[in-house]
């Protein structure tokens, strides 16, 4: 049997051709399972709440001011991080370096508050449902901060130390992606957690 | 679309020492540390099939234990905690350790393979997603040994599963070693969807796929959409254990339907999960066996997709006796007895594709015609239980354990044996023995049937699931007697197959490259692949390469990819068109390494909450140290 | 005893097609109907049954064609592509929708029917499950307990029934498959069914919901009778406990008030209240000791109070040290509650 | 059971050889098939381990193998097939201090009991 | 080639005679193994207590029983004996166990000593004979198929040693003698009982075969007859009562042993004079048996 050429690659780049390497596909279907993830926590908030008498079980509604912060904080932090790949993407190792240190620490101001916030809960998990599923989901949440910040600040020193390039930036698009996920998820978070009761209660 | 992009069709003639170098390259380590740091998608995929079938073993051992115990009345072969137990490791094992870690071990090993690619899109993923499978089953068994398996059912219902009403370690273990085989799964099945859709070989486009990659993509979609739900209830259940939230605690509000919602959620697909990739294999073996194209290609991908969508509406009809509301009930009945038509559909286009076709009767096609009489029975039982009343007598009873067996052995074990014999000469380079074959195929039908049949009587007369014990007055020892003499044959049918596929490692008849005279890429390489796959990467023209190759006695490849690192065609999503060339990493321990770390994690927190916070960091450390890249950094 | 005699059904397996002839009966079974649901039920099987046998045979009947119409001829008979897009249409999408539609909607009907709701007056019965066994509890127009058993049932014959299902611990399945489906007990949850016995008899139920340690031997007998032999029944259930006739009998009760008996049992009309065991009021006019697990007879009785855990592993009574005197009076105690 | 007679035959001339006088119970006039019913219905396995009957594992009293063999009834009465009719009936009045209970056994029943134990051996 | 055939041939000659060795080293087997059948089956030997065993068997019995209880006694520690309180209790001892077999001086055994074979020895000439230790090994172990029984469920190693110590006086006392201090015993009370220690399982399996319970009852772990006088104790532990009449635990058990007939009037079981410890080991033995 002849064989013959029809497609010579060599000349093909070895990085990723349209920023869609199968790592992007990869972080993709993190992304997918871990949106599912929310989802169904979302689902099971609604159901315990579908089925209990009062809800919050107390009638008090939880406060809402730092919630709303926190919430602005990472949707900076999402746009810094938005910069940080745009510097990149036109090879600007610096806006890189600067922006994701920025995000890391805002994130980190985040999982300051959120620390304050859950030691000033009024309630526990072992209380009641109310109380379990809220811990859950702000544990949950709070433990997807926290490995974005230690995941990112690799990310940083290594933007530091100049290894990102334009061509190199799979690992920053990875990390960029992963970040708006974990933001935007707490969007249905908080509209859970702290809209929910006062629409349903009031 | 034109593929010419070289100026001018040139033979290809390959020095030895090229392609010595390329093996070298691609080269598997070997001896106890190559163990450890493997991460070639063949050997992967071979250890997921080995593992899942030692289960099947185990689990197929403890259900023969239940049926002797269950042979006769009031046996006192084994007592009731020792009976709950075993059925609950053999639901388990058989659902979470088996049969979906044997698909995806298929998918693994043939899928790139079928696709004409070197290996998987992330090579060391796949091999940390062996190891958790493999921690996770392992402990799953040391904990029956140690006399603390779980004990609450393979659908783990609270409250019986909480801690109240099932104290010790038990459900625990449960609740881990789901996550274990959670993690496991979906990272196989990112895996493969990355694969398929990226890395199909030049000119195969989705509609010229092969089947089985269909049924491996639409079973990875349902993976990913299918497993949170279960990530999430048993993550609920395990905080209920360990840290005492409330979750499902009536008295503090918590709701128990909640964990049948999301289990079943889970749980319905999880049958279909296993279902679609035989469905994919059937196709497979009967184009191969009646050596025509099959008939409705389309009708066929469409109807898998369709089972794999609709199979997520249908989880409340495994809830029909909780007392929901009946008019809500009754859309899942219109939805389940709608999955006939994409199941009849398939039924009928391999019957019209055997239809008058000079069908070789291989063993593998045995299995799958042995396939039709039990599935077809199966299928319409499951048509019956989605009745709500008549479901209200037979739920939890042996007529749907006869279903489900029907549904599963019939449907996914059998088309799986047959593609055993099927893919066996490639895996291993020789056949396996065909009256060994034929001898086990007839004796697992006839077992199988006489195991099963007789359990749809005793579900109508009354005999429910999960006793492990009975009056002599009930009159159920005769139809148990002759299930239980069933199984023993059963288990006499497979045992063969066993035989044989260890005989046939040492004793079989080599294979040469293309014994089956099949249709399809995995073919096109020796057998088994060299460690590369494929000397060059296929260019496909049609949905049948290897018939057209054979037809125009030439064929077109892929050249310019480098020998010296592990270089793949990147091609595009819709008509795998080539758009660039990934560099895939090599042998690695970071992937064993952070499966130790996370089962250090997932098996401490059943002793304390602190586990999780190390577990953390640990798999934080360890993935840094995977993905750290190494000076000096490479300019190209 | 359990009556009743039970015709074997006989079993056909062949050709991969097997089909259940002839009905069997039985103490326990979906196809010996005697009650107006599972009537239905089973009126609805047999049609679907014989449609579900024919689509099997047609099927494998289809398949046999395809494989041997080659090999008679001895060459290849393809259907042309038209020819095999009208099978598919007809067999993979009209035959299905046309098995399925009816079946579907008679489903519907007769679930509709099982479900109608019953008249106001209905007699009410207050099933709770335990671990394991069956708390039965006879319910007043207001709601109110008139009187308490365990494990055993009565219903009058033709008249439907209303049973409240409850649950204290887990999940478990109310089920009398002559006379109706089955019903979860779902904890903190109230489920309601309805029974309608037509033939009298003594029917067994059984746990369907896996529920524990000792799921397999968790039943209970519903014994419908005449309307009259019923309200006798349930007047004598209202009644307290029958004072003891002889020393020895008094002495028994003594056991049974000293021993640790009455931590979980009550008999009404004395001291002992427990509530965690099966009230044993009227225990000697029960047919079964231990949710249907064994005849009530006064030997049945002594092995299970002096070794409950070897009769039933993992149940919640344990074994009681009572002297040889001892024992003998509280049996004779127990065997004069009628 | 329909095997014992047959058996017996066959080791009657050992029961010549060793001496044993056989008669009384050859001469036993209850049938162990029904015994074996009987026993059932009134629990006796829910306090002795019978061999043959179904469930029956109890271990309040002694086990009941080889019961044909045994030298003394329930430690006080010498074995033989009337005095195990008259256990079987009214334990108590033999010994009062005996756990076993009156069952109300009527003599057919004792007698086709009493059969049925003769032949655990 | 003319040594190979020679050698060949030897080598055929040999392996003949290996072969027929074989053959008839099997053979005189067999018929060693069938004539002994044969002589125990058909019952040739005769084990009638009047006749005494032939000369040969006797030595070979006599030679066998002084080897074995020499080899048994060599690491037997002996206590200081010559304490005459030992002595003296060890006299009591003697006059309640030992006088009616092996008699004392001028005091003739009873029937029972009288028409035994081998003959009980006169243990005035065995301390002569044998050391302290040699004694004390037969006391606590009694010998097979002699009709010495064992006494170690009967006395401790203590009081056995008292016993040795007024046999290790006996061959100086002369039968006045014997009397005098038989005379001055009675007048002194008897000892008291001793202290009882927990209970040992082990003691208790062996010591059922001191109180020859296994010739009533199957009794697992322990060798015997197997008869069903009364019933087979296997399963005891978990059975709910003792005889149908005392409801089964520790104390019930260890009483039930030691004074059946006090229990129920009516029962076969014979009191044992079972000693409180012996009892104790007895039913912590029996309690393991499920």
């Amino acid at each position: 049997m002849r064989v013959l050429e029809a497609v010579d690659v060599s000349g093909m780049s070895r990085f990723n051709p349209d920023r869609r390497a199968p790592l992007w596909w990869g972080i993709l279907g993190l992304i997918t399972i871990e949106s599912a993830v929310v989802l169904t926590f979302c689902v099971s908030y609604l159901y315990l709440a579908a089925y209990a008498e009062t809800w919050p079980p107390t009638g008090k509604v939880p406060p809402i001011l730092w919630p709303s912060i926190n919430l602005g904080l990472l949707l900076l932090s999402s746009f810094t991080m938005y910069l940080a790949g745009q510097g990149i993407n036109r090879g600007d190792k610096r806006v890189l370096a600067i922006g994701v240190t920025t995000s890391v620490l805002l994130a980190t101001v985040v999982l300051v508050l959120r620390s304050l916030e859950l030691m000033a809960y009024e309630f526990s998990w072992k209380d009641h449902a109310y109380g379990s599923i809220v811990w859950a989901i702000s544990v949950f949440h709070y433990v997807h901060v926290t490995s974005i910040v230690v995941g990112s600040a690799v990310v940083a020193i290594l933007a530091w130390r100049g290894y990102f390039t334009r061509e190199r930036q799979i690992g920053v698009v990875v990390d960029t992606n992963y970040w708006y996920f974990v933001c935007i998820a707490w969007i249905p978070f908080y509209l859970l957690l702290y809209w929910v009761p006062r629409l349903y209660v009031g | 679309m034109t593929l010419h992009k070289a100026a001018e069709q040139r033979d290809i003639i390959d020095s030895p020492e090229e392609t010595a170098h390329l093996a070298r390259t691609w080269y598997s380590p070997r001896g106890f540390p190559g163990w450890f740091t493997q991460v070639n998608q063949r050997m992967i995929g071979k250890r997921f099939i080995i593992t899942a079938f030692i289960f099947f073993l185990l689990a197929g051992i403890l259900g023969l234990l239940m049926r002797l115990q269950l042979a006769a009345p009031e046996q006192q072969l084994l007592g009731p905690e020792l009976y709950n137990q075993f059925f609950t490791m053999h639901g388990t094992v058989m659902m979470f350790f088996f049969a979906i870690p044997v698909m995806e071990g298929v998918a693994i090993y043939i899928v790139p393979l079928m696709v004409g690619t070197r290996d998987m899109a992330f090579p060391r993923l796949n091999a940390f997603g062996y190891y958790v499978y493999l921690i996770g089953g392992i402990v799953l068994f040391g904990s029956l040994l140690l006399g603390m398996a779980p004990n609450a059912g393979w659908f783990n219902y609270v409250p019986l599963a909480g801690k109240l009403y099932s104290p010790g370690y038990g459900v625990d273990v449960w609740t881990t070693m789901i996550t274990f085989i959670e993690v496991s799964a979906l990272t196989a099945a990112v895996e493969l969807i990355v694969t398929i859709l990226r890395m199909r070989a030049p000119g195969m486009s989705l509609n010229r796929m092969p089947l089985f990659v269909w049924a491996a993509l639409v079973m990875s979609f349902m993976i990913v959409f299918a497993m949170p739900a279960v990530i999430v209830s048993s993550t609920l259940l395990i905080l209920d254990r360990l840290v005492d939230t409330q979750f499902f605690i009536v008295e503090s509000g918590g709701e128990p339907l909640l964990w049948q919602h999301l289990f079943w959620y889970f749980g319905h697909p999880e049958v279909y999960i296993i279902l679609v990739p035989a469905l994919g294999m059937i196709s497979t073996i009967i184009i191969t066996f009646t050596g025509r194209p099959i008939f409705g290609y389309t009708a066929l991908v469409l109807s898998v997709v369709a089972i794999g969508f609709v199979s997520f509406g249908l989880w409340v009809h495994h809830m029909f006796t909780t007392g929901l509301p009946q008019l809500g009930m009754s859309f899942f009945t219109a939805a389940s007895a709608m999955i006939a038509i994409p199941s009849g559909v398939q039924i009928f286009c391999w019957i019209a594709s055997l239809w008058g076709a000079k069908i070789r009767f291989h063993t593998p096609m045995l299995w799958v015609l042995g396939f039709f009489a039990i599935f077809v029975i199966g299928g319409l039982t499951g048509v019956m239980v989605a009745s709500i009343p008549f479901d209200t007598q037979v739920h939890d009873t042996f007529f749907v354990v006869a279903h489900f067996h029907y549904v599963l052995i019939g449907g996914a074990v059998f088309p799986l044996i047959g593609a055993v014999y099927y893919w066996w000469p490639k895996i291993i380079g020789r056949m396996m023995n065909e009256t060994a074959g034929k001898w086990s195929f007839w004796l697992a039908f006839i077992g199988f049937n006489i195991t099963f049949f007789p359990m749809h009587q005793l579900g109508l007369e009354g005999m429910p699931r999960r006793i492990y014990t009975y009056a002599d007055e009930m009159g159920w020892g005769d139809l148990n007697m002759l299930a239980t003499i069933g199984a023993l044959v059963l288990a006499v049918g497979f045992g063969i197959t066993l035989v044989n596929a260890i005989w046939s490692v040492s004793r079989g008849r080599p294979a040469g490259t293309n014994p089956w005279n099949a249709p399809t890429l995995e073919w096109a390489t020796e057998s088994p692949p060299a460690s590369y796959n494929f000397r060059h990467i296929p260019v496909v023209e049609s949905r049948w390469p290897l018939w057209d190759w054979q037809r125009q006695d030439e064929r077109r490849v892929v050249t310019g990819l480098r020998n010296d690192r592990r270089e793949v065609v990147l091609t595009s999503v819709l008509d795998a068109s080539p758009v660039g060339v990934q560099v895939l990493p090599g042998p690695s321990i970071w992937p064993f390494a952070s499966a130790v770390a996370a089962s250090t994690g997932f098996i401490g927190i059943i002793f304390h909450p602190i586990f999780f916070v190390i577990g953390f960091f640990l798999v934080f450390f360890s993935l840094v140290a995977w993905f750290w890249p190494r000076r000096p950094w490479r300019n190209d | 005893m359990i009556p009743g005699t039970r015709s074997r059904a006989i079993v056909i397996l062949g050709a991969g097609i097997a089909t259940l002839l002839s009905g069997c009966s039985g103490s326990q079974s979906a196809l010996n109907p005697a009650g107006s649901a599972a009537d239905l039920i089973a009126r609805l099987w047999w049609p679907t049954l014989v449609v579900a046998s024919l689509v099997t045979m047609l099927v494998l009947a289809l398949l046999l064609v395809a494989i041997f119409r080659a090999h008679k001829k001895g060459a290849a008979l393809p259907l042309s592509a038209r020819q095999s897009r009208n099978l598919v249409i007809a067999c993979g999408i009209i035959l299905p929708l046309a098995a399925t539609i009816p079946f579907a909607l008679s489903s519907f009907s007769i679930g509709r029917e099982i479900d109608a709701p019953l008249p106001d007056g209905a007699l009410t019965v207050e099933v709770v499950g335990k671990l394991w066994w069956w708390e039965v509890h006879y319910l007043d127009e207001t709601g109110g307990r008139i009187a308490t058993t365990a494990n055993e049932i009565h219903i009058p014959v033709n008249e439907p029934v209303r049973f409240l299902l409850k649950s204290d611990n887990v999940i478990h399945s109310f089920w009398v498959p002559n006379l109706q489906g089955k019903t979860d007990m779902m904890p903190g949850r109230t489920n309601v069914t309805s029974v309608t016995a037509n033939q009298p008899g003594i029917y067994r139920g059984q746990c369907a919901e896996y529920c524990g340690t000792q799921h397999a031997l968790m039943a209970f007998l519903l014994v419908a009778e005449e309307p009259e032999a019923f309200e006798a029944w349930l007047e004598g259930q209202r009644q307290p406990a029958m004072e003891p006739a002889t020393a020895q009998e008094m002495l028994g009760r003594e056991v049974f008030l000293n021993e640790d008996c009455a931590d979980c049992h009550a008999i009404r009309g004395t001291s002992a209240e427990g509530q965690d065991g099966p009230d044993l009021t009227h225990i000697a006019s029960r047919r079964t000791l231990a949710a249907a697990t064994t005849p009530n007879r006064i030997g049945h009785l002594g092995g299970w109070i002096t070794d409950p855990q070897h009769i039933k592993p993992g149940n919640q009574m344990p074994s009681t040290e009572l002297s040889p005197a001892n024992l003998q009076a509280l049996l004779s105690y127990l065997g004069s509650l009628e | 059971m329909t095997t014992k007679p047959a058996f017996s035959v066959l080791l009657m001339p050992l029961f010549f050889a060793v001496g044993c006088n056989e008669s009384e119970v050859m001469s036993l006039p209850g049938d162990p098939a029904k015994g074996k019913m009987a026993i059932a219905a009134y629990g006796c396995g829910s306090c002795h381990a019978i061999p043959g009957i179904l469930g029956a594992n109890g271990r309040t009293g002694p086990p009941l193998e080889r019961i044909a063999e045994r030298t003394y009834l329930a430690g006080v009465l010498p074995n033989t097939p009337e005095q195990m009719m008259r256990w079987i009936r009214i334990p108590e009045a033999i010994d009062p201090l005996t756990a076993m209970p009156n069952m109300d056994v009527s003599v057919n029943d004792a007698r086709d009991i009493t059969a049925y134990l003769y032949t655990l051996k | 080639m003319n040594d190979r055939v020679p050698k060949r041939l030897v080598a055929r000659a040999r392996h003949r005679l290996v072969v027929r060795l074989t053959i008839i080293g099997v053979a005189v087997a067999i018929a060693m193994v069938a004539g002994a059948a044969t002589f125990v089956f058909w019952g040739a030997y005769n084990v009638s207590a009047l006749q005494q065993h032939t000369e040969p068997v006797y030595t070979l019995l006599n030679t066998a029983l002084n080897r074995s209880i020499r080899q048994r006694a060599e690491d037997i520690e002996v206590p200081p004996l010559d304490d005459p309180a030992m002595a003296e209790q060890g006299l009591r001892y003697y006059r309640e166990k030992c006088v009616q077999c092996h008699g004392a001086p001028g005091i003739s055994r009873d029937d029972v000593g009288k028409g035994m074979t081998p003959v009980p020895s006169n243990l005035a000439h065995t301390a002569r004979s044998r050391s302290p230790a040699e004694i004390f090994w037969t006391i606590k172990h009694g010998i097979k198929m002699t009709g010495m029984p064992s006494w170690q469920f009967i006395f401790t190693d203590a009081e056995i040693w008292e016993i040795v110590a007024f046999l290790m006086q006996m061959p100086r006392l002369s039968p006045a003698d014997y009397q005098a201090w038989v005379a001055e015993v009675k007048k002194a009370s008897t000892s008291a009982t001793p202290p009882v220690s927990t209970p040992d399982p082990e003691r208790g399996r062996l010591a059922m075969y001191g109180y020859a319970c296994i010739a009533c009852h199957r009794i697992p772990g322990l060798v015997g007859p197997q008869v069903d006088v009364g019933p087979p104790l296997e399963g005891i532990g978990e059975r709910r009562y003792i005889a149908g009449v005392l409801t089964n635990n520790f104390d019930n058990m260890v009483h039930w042993l030691q004074h059946p007939t006090e229990v129920d009037p009516l029962t076969a079981m014979p009191d044992l004079g079972v000693t409180e410890q012996d009892a104790m080991n007895i039913a912590a033995y029996l309690s393991l048996l499920d």
